[in-house]
C-alpha cells in the first residue's frame, strides 16, 4: 500500500543485486559478533514485509540479500564467497561445488573448474558438469527465465543475430543448442566443466558466484513453475512456501546433503522459517522485544524511528543492543540519473547538480545513519575502482556545498544559452520518498529550474522508468555492483548495452574505453580505467550521486554471528546460528 | 348533562381534562379544560376542525397519551376509577378490553407484516387466557360479525389483501373482540369511499346495540352525528364550546362556532353551484391559543358584545338548558337571535 | 417468485458482463505495462513482446475480455505456443506472472482473513448499533438519548484510519495491552487471532455501529409513531410486547438492507483497515496489487467484489420479501 | 353523508402554523435556537476563511509550509530537534521529521486543498445527483431505466479500489485534456472520482422525491395548463427539492473530508511539495510511537472539521423535518 506500509524494503533501492569490496570506507565499523557459541539445531526465523521473494528460481535471483539467503541454503555454486565481516576476505572467493576457485587459460578467455566429489542433489543424484552447464543454460531461455542477470549470455563465446540477440534460444525450443555445447563442455567424467568466453574475463571465477550458474538438473525443470519446486544441492531444502502476507517459507535439512563434501557451510540451525508479509513496526518491535521464536530471528532493516532506541549514533550501538545491531555501509550508491536524451545541455545538467540540496536529501533520509555524500558510482568499499572523482570539488567548475548553490546554478543556466528548464522528476511513492520530492522540487526552484514530482507506484516504478518513452528527466535510482569489478557498475550504468542506463547515455568514446576496459587483464591498469570513466561521467553529468548508503540491521538476542557480510551486504546466511544456551 | 340517579357518576366522565405537549417551539396545549360525559349504550360525538384537540381528548381518556412526553391534568372517571391517576399496568389491562378504539385509517392502522388473524387473538390473549383454538373462534365469530365474507379463510391473510373498507370492518371486529363498555371511534370513515362510510357507521350501531356499548364517535362530519349521535360536544381551540343533544346542537345552537359549522352542511335546498359558506380565516395554533375567547379571532358577531371581554376573558361554560352548555360572551338574547337568523337563512337542516 | 429470481438473475449476469467490461477498459488505460514489469533487468524488445504475448497483452481489448470470459468458463492457457505454457483452469479469474499464482487461489487465500473481518465487525456492531439504537429511541429526547447519538457523531466523524491509528498507539504502543497486530489462522493459534483480531474487530464495529444506531434509533422513532403501534397498545398490549414484536419487526426491517450490503462491501476488503493493521486480506491483496500494476488481479478482486454486492442485492431483496408480507417480488 | 368544506390542511399539531411561515424562515429560526449548531456554524466559517487566507496567517506568523529548517531537526536520524515534534515558538506545532517543514503551515494549506475538494466535489455531486434525478424520475421510461442501471453499475463498483487504481492513467488522461500538470490534474481527478461516485445515491432520493411531487395536484395542474417541460420541471419540482437536497449536501461534505483524507492516506492525494491531512497521517505512520504528535496534529482538526460539519448538517435536517431528528 502506499503509505502505511512503506512499500517492500527490498524494493527501496531497486532491483539491483549487490555485493561490495574491501577497503575500509567510510569509517564505519560497529561490526560485533553476537554472543554465545553456535549451536547445532533450533529454527531461525528470517522476519521480512515482502510478501515472496522476487524470485526463487536459481537463474532468476538477482537480488543481493536473496543470492546470499539461497545460495548459503539451497542452491551451490562453482565458487562463493568467504564468510567473514572483514570487507577484503569477505569478498574473497573460495572453491565451493568446484575443488577449487577455476583456472583459467587462453588469456582469461576460457575456464576451467572441477566438481567435488559427494555433492548432490535432494533426490541423492550426483551433481554432474551437465547440471550445471543446463542450469547455465537456462539464463538463454530469455522468454520463460526472465529478471535474472544475463551474464552467461553476454560472455559465452555464442555468436549473436543480427538484432543483437543470442543465436542460442534456451534449452527449451533447442534452437542453436550446438552452439552452447560448444562454449560450455564437459568432461567426460563429468567432474571438469569449461567455459569458452567471447572476450578474457579475469574474474569469472567471480560471475559463477552467481546462483545464475547453479546446477539445475534437466529432468526436474519445470521452465515458469521451476522456482514452485527447485531442487535443492545445498543443506537444505523447501518444505513448504506459502505467499502472501501471514505465509512462510519453511526450509528442512536436506538428508541427501553430505558435509564432507561441503566445507563452506555450517548448516547449524535444523530449520529455516522465512515469515512473509509482516509489518515493518511489527518486526522492529518482535526483534526489540525479542521474546519466544523472536530470539532467533533475524530482519534486514530498522525503521528510522527505532534508530534512536537501538543506535547511539551511527557507529555506535546502544549497550542494551550491543551485538544485536549493525550500522554498516551497504553496497548501494544512491543517484539521480538524468536524462541526457532529454537535457542534452551539459550546462543545464551541471545547473541541476549544483542547484540540488543534497545536504536536505541526506538528512531526510536518515542524516548520517543513512550514509555519506557521493562523489561518484563507484563506491569506496570498492576498494581499488574508487578514487575520488572531484565532482563536487572541480568537475562543476568550483566548489559545491553540500546544500546546493543555486546562484552558481543560475549563472550554468545563464550560460547555458538556455531557458531555465522544465522538468520532471520520477520516483517510487514512499512518505520519505515523498519528501525527498519536496527537497528536490524546492532546491531547483530556488536556482529557477521548475521540477514536478512524478510519484510511481513502487511495484511498478522500473516498468515505468525503463521505458523511454515514459521516463522523465530526473530518475531516482540506487545501484550495488555484481561483484567488487566496477565492470558490474559502468558498464551497466552508462552504455547502451547495459541493463540500468536510465540515463539513456550514449557516448561513443565512453562506450569504445568501456569495452577496452572490460578486457584489460591487468587489474590496476582496469581499476584506474574505471576511475577515469567514473570521473568522465561525472564530469558529463551523467547522474547526480547523492548518497554512498549506510544502512541499519537487528536480530534476537540469541542468533549469531552479527555481522554484514561484505559480499552481499547481507546476514552471512549459511554460518548463522541459533545461541548455545 | 347530569348523572344518572343510580350513580353519583356517570359512566364516563371527563372532567376539566387537559393535555400539554413541550416541544421546541413552546407549549402545545392540544386540551384545555375539557368535560364530558356518556352513559352505556348511549353515543356521545365530539365534533371539531383537524386540530381542534378531539382526537387528543380520545387518547387521553383511552391513556393512549405518552406521559413522558405530555402533561395530562384533570379527571377521566371511567366505570368509578379514575384513569388520569390509575398507573400505566392498571389502564394497559382496561385497553382493549373494558375499552376499546378505532382510528381514522385502517391502511395504517393494521400491522402490515402479521396476519389479521394473529391480530385479532393477540387482542384476546393480551386480556384472557384461553386457548389458542378458542382464541381462533372467537375471533373468525368476530369476523364473521362484522362482515367479513369466508372468515375462516381470511383468517389467515395478511391486511394489504384486504380492502380500506374490510380493513376498517377488521378494526372493528378487534376493537369488540373482548366486548368493550365503551367504544372510541375516531373518524372511523374519514378514509374511506362514501359508500361504505354508511355501512361501516351502521354496523358501528349495531354492535353497540349488542353488547350495550357506550361509544364515543368522532368526527368532523355533523352528518354523521345528525344520524347517529345521542349527544354533542362541539370542540374548537382545544376546548368544547358547546355541548348538548343532538336536538340542542342542531336545532338550538348557541355559539356562532357552531352555527358557522351548520352553515357549512351543503344542504338539499341549497343552490346548485352556490358556495358554502366557510368560516372566515383558519383554526388557532394549539401553540399560541388566543386570549379570552378562541374563537374570537373568527368570530363575526364580536361587535355584538359590548367591550373586549372577548378578547381578554375566557368564557365560562354556560348552562342554557337541560344538558346544553355553551361557552359565548354573547348575551343570552343576542345568541338566540343571531342563531335564528342564521338558522332561519339555511333553512332547518335536514336530518 | 422463480420467475423473479430468474430475471433477477439474468440482470445480475448482465451487470456483471458490464462491469467487468467497464474494468476491463479501465484498466487497460493503466500507464504501466505489465509485461515490462515480469520482463525484469536485461530486457530486450523481443522479450517484452514475448511476455506481451503470454500475458495475452499483445490482444485487443476486447479480444483480451473475450479471452477472459472464455477463461471463466473453459479454462485458460497462457503462452500455448511456448516451451513452457500455463495453465489456469476453470473457472480462470486470470493469471498473476507477477506473484506466479492463479488470481482464484489467491483471492481463495486472501478470503478468510477478510471473512474473519467482516464477520467480526458485524456481529459487534448490529449488537451494538441495534440495541443502542433502540435504547436510544425508547429514551428518546432524554441524556440518555443524546448520549448514545454524541457516541454515533464521533464514530461516524472518525476517519477509519485515524481511530486505527490511535487504537494501536494507545493499546499497543503506550498501554501494550496487546502485541503487534500480526494476523494467523484460528485454528492455529486462537489466542494470537483474537489478540489480532479484537481491534480491527472494534474499530470496524465502531464506524458501523456509529451509523446503525442512528439508523435504528429513526427506524424506532418513525415505527413508534406508526398507527398500528398505537392500535397494539390500544388493544392493551404490554409495552414490552408492543416494542419487541410490533415495533422491532417493522423498523428493523430497513435495517436488514443496510446489513447485507454492508456486509458484502466488507467481504470484499476492508482496505483502510486490512493495511492498517497488517492483516492478509483481501483489501490488502488490491492495495499491493495496485501497486505491482498487477493487472489481473485487480481485476479478479473487482469482479468479486462487486459480484459480492450484486448477489447481496438480490439475497437482500429476496430476504426483504419474506419479512414484509406486503413486498412481491414480480 | 356530507363533509364539512371548510376543513382543510394537515391534521398535524403545528400543520396550520407551517402554512402559515415561510419554510424557510422557520428553517432559520430554528437553526439559530440551535446553539451548538450556531457555534458550529462559526467554527466552520472561520475554518473556511482560515483556510482561503492561509498564506496571509502564514505569512503573519513567519511560516510557511515548503522552505526547510535544517536546524530544527537532527543531522542524526533525521527526527526533530525538542519535544512533542519540536514544537518552538519558530514552529507552533513542531516540524516534519526529516525536513524540518513547519507542521501548522502544512496544516493550513491541507486545510485548504480538503476544503477546496470537499466542496467543490459536493458541488458537483448534488448538481449531477439532482439533475439526474429529476430526469430519471420525470422522464421515467427508458431513460429512468438507462440511469437506475447506471447507478446500480457505480454503486457496485468497490470504488476506492478503483480509485487507487485508477489515479495514475486518469490524471495523466486530464492534463492531456488541458488540465495543468501536477496538483491541479490530480485534485480535479479526486473531485470527479468523489462526484461520479457520489451522485447515485442523491439521485436515487430526488427521483423518489420528483416520483411524488409529480403526482401532486401543483404539477398536474401545471401539465393541464400547458407548461413547458422546463418550466414544470425547475419552477414547480425543484423548489420542492431543496430541503432533501440541503440535507444531503450538508451531510455529504464531511464524508468527503474523510474520504479525501482516507486517499490521501493511501498515497492518492495531492503531490509534493504540498500535503493534506491524510498524507500527513500517513507520514506520521513511519514515526507515531517516538513523535505522537504527527498523529494527533492532523487528526484531531480533521476530527473537529468533520465533527462540526455533521452538527451543522444534523441541525439542518432537524431544522428541515424536525420529526427525524434529535429531540
Amino acid at each position: 500500500m502506499g503509505k502505511a506500509n512503506k512499500g517492500l524494503r527490498l524494493a527501496a533501492v531497486g532491483a539491483v543485486a549487490a555485493l561490495a569490496l574491501a577497503a575500509c570506507g567510510g569509517g564505519s565499523s560497529s561490526s560485533t559478533s553476537g554472543g554465545g557459541e553456535p549451536a547445532k539445531g533450533g529454527t531461525l526465523y528470517y522476519l521480512t514485509n515482502a510478501e515472496q521473494f522476487d524470485q526463487i528460481d536459481p537463474q532468476r535471483i538477482y537480488t543481493g540479500e536473496d543470492l546470499a539467503f539461497f545460495n548459503g541454503t539451497i542452491y551451490r555454486t562453482l565458487t562463493a564467497y568467504k564468510f567473514s565481516p572483514d570487507a577484503a576476505e569477505g569478498t574473497s572467493i573460495v572453491g565451493d561445488l568446484a575443488t577449487d576457485t577455476g583456472t583459467a587459460t587462453n588469456g582469461g578467455q576460457t575456464w576451467e573448474f572441477t566438481i567435488r566429489d559427494g555433492a548432490t542433489f535432494q533426490d541423492g543424484s550426483p551433481v554432474t558438469c551437465a547440471d550445471v552447464a543446463y542450469g547455465t543454460s537456462r539464463t538463454f531461455a530469455t522468454d520463460v527465465i526472465t529478471g535474472g542477470p544475463t551474464y552467461a549470455i553476454s560472455m559465452l563465446d555464442i555468436p549473436t543475430l543480427e538484432d543483437g540477440s543470442s543465436a542460442y534460444k534456451g534449452p527449451y525450443t533447442g534452437e542453436g543448442q550446438e552452439l552452447f555445447d560448444k562454449a560450455v563442455t564437459c568432461s567426460a567424467d563429468g567432474k571438469t566443466i569449461t567455459f569458452n568466453l567471447s572476450r578474457p574475463v579475469p574474474d569469472f571465477n567471480y560471475t559463477v558466484t552467481l546462483t545464475a550458474f547453479a546446477p539445475v538438473p534437466k529432468a526436474s525443470d519445470t521452465g515458469e513453475k521451476y522456482g514452485d519446486a527447485p531442487v535443492s544441492s545445498g543443506p537444505y531444502k523447501i518444505e513448504s512456501n506459502k505467499n502472501g502476507k501471514g505465509g512462510k517459507m519453511v526450509l528442512v535439512r536436506n538428508d541427501k546433503w553430505d558435509p564432507a563434501s561441503d566445507d563452506y557451510r555450517k548448516a547449524y540451525p535444523d530449520t529455516w522459517q522465512v515469515d512473509y508479509g509482516l509489518d515493518v513496526k511489527v518486526i522492529d518491535q518482535r526483534l526489540l522485544a525479542s521474546s519466544g521464536n523472536d530470539a532467533t530471528a533475524l530482519a534486514n532493516g530498522v525503521e528510522p524511528e527505532q534508530l534512536g532506541v537501538i543506535f547511539k549514533s551511527p557507529t555506535e550501538v546502544n549497550p542494551e543492543f550491543a551485538g544485536r545491531a549493525i550500522s554498516e555501509l551497504d553496497p548501494y550508491v544512491r543517484y539521480l540519473a538524468i536524462n541526457v536524451q532529454k537535457v542534452p545541455n551539459l550546462k543545464i545538467r551541471q545547473a541541476i547538480a549544483v542547484a540540488l540540496d543534497r545536504d536536505a536529501l541526506r538528512k531526510n533520509a536518515g542524516g548520517d545513519f543513512a550514509g555519506d555524500y557521493a562523489d561518484g558510482v563507484i563506491k569506496p568499499n570498492m576498494g581499488v575502482d574508487y578514487a575520488p572523482s572531484g565532482m563536487w570539488e572541480t568537475l562543476l567548475g568550483e566548489k559545491v556545498a553540500d546544500a546546493g548553490n543555486p546562484e552558481l546554478a543560475k549563472k550554468l543556466i545563464a550560460a547555458s544559452g538556455e531557458a531555465a528548464p522544465t522538468i520532471t522528476f520520477d520516483y517510487p511513492q514512499s512518505p520519505t520518498a515523498d519528501k525527498a520530492a519536496a527537497i528536490v522540487v524546492d532546491s531547483l526552484g530556488k536556482a529557477g529550474i521548475t521540477a514536478k514530482p512524478n510519484p510511481i507506484e513502487p511495484g511498478q516504478y522500473y516498468g515505468v522508468v525503463f521505458d523511454p518513452e515514459k521516463a522523465h528527466e530526473l530518475i531516482n535510482a540506487g545501484w550495488g555492483p555484481d561483484w567488487p569489478n566496477a565492470s558490474t557498475i559502468i558498464p551497466e550504468l552508462f552504455t547502451p548495452t547495459g541493463g540500468f542506463n536510465l540515463s539513456q547515455y550514449d557516448n561513443a568514446d565512453f562506450n569504445a574505453a568501456v569495452e577496452t576496459a572490460k578486457i584489460e587483464p591487468d587489474r590496476a591498469k582496469q581499476a584506474k580505467m574505471w576511475q577515469d570513466l567514473n570521473t568522465k561521467a561525472m564530469a558529463d553529468v551523467v547522474v547526480i550521486p547523492t548518497r554512498f548508503g549506510r544502512e541499519q540491521r537487528l536480530v534476537g538476542k540469541q542468533i549469531g554471528p552479527v555481522y554484514l557480510w561484505p559480499a552481499y551486504g547481507s546476514w552471512p546466511y549459511a554460518e548463522m546460528y541459533a545461541v548455545q544456551q | 348533562m347530569a348523572g344518572k340517579a343510580n350513580s353519583q357518576r356517570a359512566f364516563l366522565e371527563v372532567s376539566d381534562l387537559s393535555v400539554q405537549f413541550p416541544t421546541e417551539d413552546g407549549i402545545v396545549r392540544a386540551v384545555d379544560g375539557v368535560s364530558f360525559a356518556i352513559e352505556r349504550g348511549k353515543t356521545l360525538a365530539i365534533v371539531g376542525e383537524s386540530g381542534s384537540g378531539k382526537s387528543v381528548t380520545a387518547q387521553a381518556v383511552m391513556g393512549l397519551i405518552n406521559k413522558r412526553n405530555a402533561d395530562v391534568s384533570g379527571e377521566v372517571f371511567f366505570d368509578g376509577e379514575d384513569l388520569v391517576a390509575m398507573p400505566e399496568e392498571g389502564l394497559r389491562k382496561l385497553r382493549g378490553n373494558k375499552m376499546a378504539m378505532i382510528f381514522q385509517d385502517p391502511m395504517s392502522s393494521l400491522h402490515p407484516f402479521y396476519r389479521i388473524g394473529d391480530q385479532l387473538t393477540e387482542a384476546v390473549n393480551a386480556h384472557e387466557k384461553v386457548s389458542k383454538a378458542s382464541a381462533r373462534d372467537r375471533a373468525i365469530e368476530m369476523l364473521h360479525k362484522v362482515g367479513i365474507p369466508a372468515p375462516a379463510k381470511r383468517f389467515d391473510d395478511y391486511p394489504h389483501q384486504f380492502s380500506g373498507g374490510m380493513r376498517q370492518r377488521v378494526m372493528i371486529a378487534m376493537a369488540l373482540i373482548n366486548s368493550p363498555s365503551l367504544l372510541i371511534a375516531d373518524e372511523p370513515t374519514t378514509a374511506l369511499d362514501v359508500t361504505v362510510q354508511a355501512q361501516i357507521i351502521e354496523l358501528i350501531s349495531q354492535l353497540q346495540r349488542e353488547f350495550d356499548t357506550a361509544v364515543i364517535l368522532i368526527t368532523h362530519d355533523l352528518g354523521i352525528v345528525a344520524d347517529v349521535a345521542d349527544e354533542v360536544a362541539v370542540m374548537y381551540g382545544a376546548r368544547v364550546v358547546e355541548s348538548g343533544s343532538v336536538d340542542d346542537i342542531f336545532y338550538h345552537p348557541q355559539m356562532p362556532y357552531t352555527l358557522g359549522l351548520l352553515a357549512s352542511i351543503p344542504r338539499l335546498n341549497q343552490v346548485p353551484g352556490d358556495r358554502l359558506d366557510p368560516i372566515p380565516g383558519n383554526p388557532p395554533s394549539p401553540l399560541r391559543l388566543p386570549t379570552g375567547c378562541v374563537f374570537n379571532p373568527r368570530c363575526v358577531y364580536q361587535d355584538r358584545v359590548t367591550g373586549d371581554v372577548c378578547q381578554t376573558q375566557r368564557p365560562a361554560l354556560e348552562d342554557v338548558g337541560a344538558g346544553h352548555q355553551v361557552r359565548c360572551h354573547l348575551p343570552a338574547t343576542e345568541r338566540q337571535a343571531v342563531a335564528d337568523l342564521t338558522l332561519n337563512l339555511l333553512g332547518r337542516p335536514s336530518r | 417468485m422463480s420467475a423473479y429470481v430468474v430475471r433477477r438473475v439474468i440482470s445480475m449476469i448482465i451487470l456483471l458482463l458490464l462491469l467487468t467490461l467497464v474494468v476491463f477498459i479501465l484498466f487497460s488505460l493503466l500507464p504501466a505495462d505489465p509485461a515490462r514489469l515480469t520482463c525484469g533487468k536485461g530486457c530486450t524488445p523481443e522479450v517484452l513482446e514475448a511476455n506481451r504475448h503470454k500475458l495475452g497483452f499483445d490482444l485487443p481489448v476486447i479480444q483480451q475480455y473475450w479471452e477472459f470470459m472464455k477463461g471463466l468458463f473453459v479454462g485458460r492457457i497462457y503462452a500455448a505456443d511456448s516451451p513452457s505454457p500455463v495453465v489456469c483452469n476453470a473457472p480462470c479469474l486470470g493469471y498473476s506472472f507477477k506473484r506466479g499464482e492463479e488470481v482464484l487461489v489467491l483471492i481463495k487465500d486472501r478470503l478468510p482473513p477478510t471473512i474473519w473481518l467482516a464477520l467480526g465487525a458485524f456481529f459487534l456492531w448490529l449488537a451494538a448499533g441495534i440495541s443502542l439504537g433502540i435504547y436510544a429511541a425508547l429514551r428518546r429526547g432524554r441524556w440518555q438519548d443524546k448520549t448514545v447519538m454524541g457516541i454515533s457523531l464521533a464514530g461516524y466523524s472518525l476517519p477509519s484510519f485515524f481511530l486505527g491509528l490511535m487504537a494501536i498507539f494507545f493499546i499497543v504502543i503506550r498501554l501494550q495491552l496487546l502485541p503487534y497486530p500480526s494476523y494467523v489462522s484460528p485454528f492455529e493459534n486462537p489466542i494470537q487471532f483474537f489478540q489480532t483480531m479484537l481491534l480491527p474487530w472494534i474499530v470496524l464495529a465502531i464506524l458501523y455501529a456509529a451509523f446503525y444506531m442512528r439508523l435504528t434509533r429513526n427506524q424506532m422513532l418513525e415505527v413508534l409513531g406508526d398507527d398500528y403501534i398505537r392500535t397494539a397498545r390500544a388493544k392493551g398490549l404490554p409495552e414490552r410486547v408492543v416494542i419487541r414484536k410490533h415495533a422491532l419487526r417493522a423498523g428493523l426491517t430497513p435495517i436488514v438492507t443496510a446489513a447485507g450490503l454492508d456486509l458484502a462491501g466488507l467481504l470484499g476488503g476492508a482496505i483502510i483497515t486490512e493495511s492498517i493493521f497488517s492483516l492478509p486480506g483481501l483489501g490488502s491483496l488490491a492495495v499491493n496489487s495496485v501497486n505491482d500494476a498487477d493487472l489481473p488481479v485487480i481485476v479478479g478482486i473487482t469482479l468479486v467484489t462487486a459480484t459480492f454486492i450484486i448477489v447481496a442485492n438480490l439475497i437482500v431483496d429476496l430476504l426483504y420479501a419474506v419479512i414484509d408480507p406486503r413486498v412481491r417480488l414480480v | 353523508m356530507v363533509k364539512v368544506a371548510l376543513i382543510d390542511g394537515p391534521d398535524s399539531l403545528t400543520g396550520s402554523e407551517v402554512a402559515s411561515r415561510s419554510l424557510r424562515k422557520i428553517v432559520w429560526t430554528r437553526l439559530r435556537r440551535d446553539k451548538l449548531a450556531m457555534v458550529c456554524l462559526f467554527i466552520l466559517i472561520a475554518l473556511y476563511l482560515i483556510a482561503i487566507f492561509a498564506p496571509v496567517i502564514c505569512g503573519l506568523l513567519g511560516v510557511d509550509p515548503y522552505s526547510f529548517d535544517k536546524e530544527s531537526i537532527s543531522d542524526s536520524g533525521g527526527g526533530p530537534v525538542g519535544t512533542w515534534g519540536g514544537i518552538s515558538t519558530e514552529h507552533p506545532l513542531g516540524v516534519e521529521w526529516g525536513t524540518g517543514r513547519d507542521i501548522f503551515a502544512q496544516l493550513l494549506y491541507g486545510l485548504r486543498i480538503s476544503l477546496l475538494i470537499a466542496t467543490t466535489a459536493t458541488i458537483l455531486t448534488v448538481f449531477f445527483g439532482t439533475v439526474l434525478g429529476i430526469i430519471s424520475g420525470y422522464a421515467g421510461g427508458k431513460t429512468d431505466a438507462v440511469i437506475g442501471r447506471t447507478m446500480d453499475l457505480i454503486l457496485a463498483f468497490p470504488f476506492l479500489l478503483i480509485i487507487l487504481a485508477m489515479s495514475g492513467v486518469l490524471t495523466q488522461r486530464l492534463t492531456a485534456l488541458g488540465v495543468p500538470d501536477g496538483n491541479p490534474s490530480r485534485i480535479t481527478y479526486l473531485i470527479i472520482v468523489l462526484s461520479i461516485f457520489g451522485w447515485p445515491y442523491l439521485a436515487r432520493i430526488v427521483r423518489g422525491q420528483v416520483l411524488s411531487v409529480r403526482e401532486r395536484e401543483f404539477v398536474e395542474a401545471s401539465i393541464a395548463m400547458g407548461a413547458s417541460r422546463y418550466r414544470i420541471l425547475f419552477k414547480e419540482i425543484l423548489p420542492n427539492l431543496w430541503a432533501p437536497i440541503l440535507v444531503y449536501a450538508t451531510l455529504t461534505l464531511p464524508t468527503y473530508v474523510g474520504t479525501e483524507a482516507a486517499l490521501s492516506f493511501l498515497g492518492v492525494g495531492v503531490l509534493p511539495p504540498d500535503t493534506s491531512f491524510g498524507g500527513m497521517l500517513g507520514n506520521s505512520v513511519s514515526y507515531f510511537s517516538v513523535v505522537p504528535s504527527y498523529l494527533f496534529i492532523p487528526g484531531v482538526v480533521l476530527v473537529v472539521l468533520v465533527v462540526t460539519f455533521n452538527l451543522v448538517g444534523d441541525a439542518v435536517r432537524d431544522a428541515l423535518d424536525p420529526r427525524a431528528g434529535r429531540v
